[in-house]
């Protein structure tokens, strides 16, 4: 099987965050061998302490912890993007792996499809 | 005061919700809203076809309630309806459409509805740009 | 008068345009995505903390909450309100500029 | 060859109109194209009731004439679909609406099926990311 | 009546630059004493040489040099902006007055509505 | 392999993204608002001309003239291309990312 890696670009209030996680589950369900890889605002996706329901929105949280569950193997973070918002590995939800950028460039060589999202 | 509140953003953006929320306080406060104004992919509010998961806020639902509910002046961008495929009975006969899939509360007119509501209000405040 | 300011500073160039337009004496309130400006140690931080004094600042409760932003890690400037707060403000300046 | 190609940007995105004359261009190359996907607003293109003022292309009309003419499988997302208000009259009558706004050579179905597209097709592109 | 200055703010193949144009030249029909300030993308609106049909787009020119004639007095253009770009005022289509930072904000206190399209 | 930018490099964060992920020998092609990157005397050109000498650097020509991009102005490296082109480049490569 093709591996497929989702890049999760959008802020989690945005609808493009749930989509993005839509598509890597379903991918998962079929068992197609995947990781995501948060990067731009994506990575607001992984901030602790999120109330979601203060802004009329449903958790992302259910889908997030279930990327395990569901056989993602790669669950990744961009190091750049961290930096530029100010935020650090070990304020993220998930154990989101830490990457910098010779290290998704190279990732992003390894995997057989790149859908950005 | 008078407010005229324009929304631009579609129902999927957090602008709709908060366009909604702003829409509610001004009423609580005693003000007024002598126009809502919906542009650009806010038009899609006026969809009667759009189903929401059920564990999500229908932002549509909500949106008509409230028109309803207070009676307000609810204006749809007759030309960006057209372009998103969001018409009423008139505009479905016009344009020879087999369906229509908005109606009231929605009224579809155009921009100078905005213009005017602009003009006439104490207050104008934008969501969604 | 107000400047409101939507969008994630990251994401859009229109963070910076509304910080080139806002004159001393002007109020400058985040909502939505635009609240992630406030997080600590960002080059956006330091371009809200670094506006004139008399550029009063604010940011909506309910964004802050929603987006995981810690209430007891905004700038001191920062005034932190609620809708019904924010109709006031729009009452308070004779115009509003959404971004 | 053949391609998979997908689009994600609603039907006034400059995207909308790459993504026909790269799918244009498959076919005039010799190629094939196993599947057409349509994500998030790309499913408006799918909607009846779009109407495009004289002077501008119908991209919608575009997209439907180059799917039937070169009968092609076009995908619309279903779960995207249902948020936007594009319904066939299956779901329609399921979701209690009243009309549909969406029929043949549209079909609506799920993301699976761009998951598979991904799987077989040789080369895949997306357009309006 | 008050006044009205629209901030169109998008690059010319996007929806969004013709809605903005759409927007001002109504209210100029209207007789609404307005103007128009091109910045951030919106600029690119002004290139000239631009061959919309080249993406299949209808050119915006026409709404462009609508606009002295529906009477919209200030036609602006944001000097930040067209720098960041590479841009100078005689590369631009219409006679578009080059407003600096302090002017644009001395400008937005001046009318009284603003919106940003 | 390819890597496809249509956003403005303005606007979006997401060309500047691009430019960090990708590696040497890869391709790059410029569509929609992306050609904007190409426009003399800016930083995003500048970054766009000192891309490693081994990536190879594309740009579709109806978005550069639908534009108003002077063909004859645009560093010597970029290959102005058609769509079957850009179909044939798509072949050349096992994969393609659009950011």
């Amino acid at each position: 099987m093709k591996t497929l890696l989702v890049i999760s670009r959008h802020a989690p209030a945005r609808p493009e965050a749930r989509e993005a996680l839509d598509v890597i589950l379903a991918a998962a369900a079929f068992g197609v061998p995947c990781g995501i890889l948060f990067m731009d605002d994506g990575v607001f996706q992984l901030l602790k302490g999120q109330d979601a329901a203060q802004i009329g929105q449903k958790s992302l949280a259910a889908n997030l912890q279930a990327l395990p569950l569901y056989g993602v193997e790669d669950i990744l973070v961009c190091q750049h993007s961290l930096g530029e918002r100010g935020l650090q590995a070990n304020q993220c939800l998930l154990d989101a792996r830490v990457m910098n950028n010779s290290e998704i460039a190279t990732l992003i060589e390894h995997y057989d499809q790149i859908v950005t999202l | 005061m008078n407010f005229a509140i324009a929304l631009l953003a579609g129902p999927q953006d957090p602008a709709a919700r908060s366009a909604l929320e702003f829409a509610r306080a001004v009423l609580a406060s005693g003000h007024r809203i002598s126009r809502l104004f919906f542009y650009r992919d806010a038009v899609q509010l006026a969809s009667q076809l759009r189903v929401t998961p059920q564990d999500e806020l229908d932002i549509t639902a909500e949106w008509q309630q409230f028109i309803q509910t207070n009676q307000l002046d609810a204006v749809v961008c007759i030309a960006a309806a057209l372009r998103r495929g969001v018409l009423n009975e008139a505009e479905a006969q016009r344009w020879n459409r087999p369906v229509a899939n908005t109606d009231a509360p929605w009224e579809l007119s155009g921009l100078g509805q905005w213009i005017d509501a602009l003009q006439t209000a104490d207050r104008a405040v934008t969501f969604g740009t | 008068m107000l400047h409101i300011l939507r969008h994630s500073p990251h994401a859009e160039s229109r963070f910076a345009s509304c910080l080139r337009a806002i004159n001393s004496g002007q109020s400058l309130l985040l909502i939505e995505d635009a609240v992630y400006g406030l997080l600590p140690n960002t080059s956006t931080r330091n371009s809200l903390e670094y506006l004139p004094a008399t550029v009063n600042l604010y940011a909506l409760d309910a964004d802050l909450q929603g987006r995981g932003l810690a209430l007891d890690d905004l700038p001191p400037r920062v005034v932190i309100i609620s809708y019904p707060m924010m109709v006031e403000l729009c009452i308070e300046h004779t115009k509003a500029v959404s971004w």
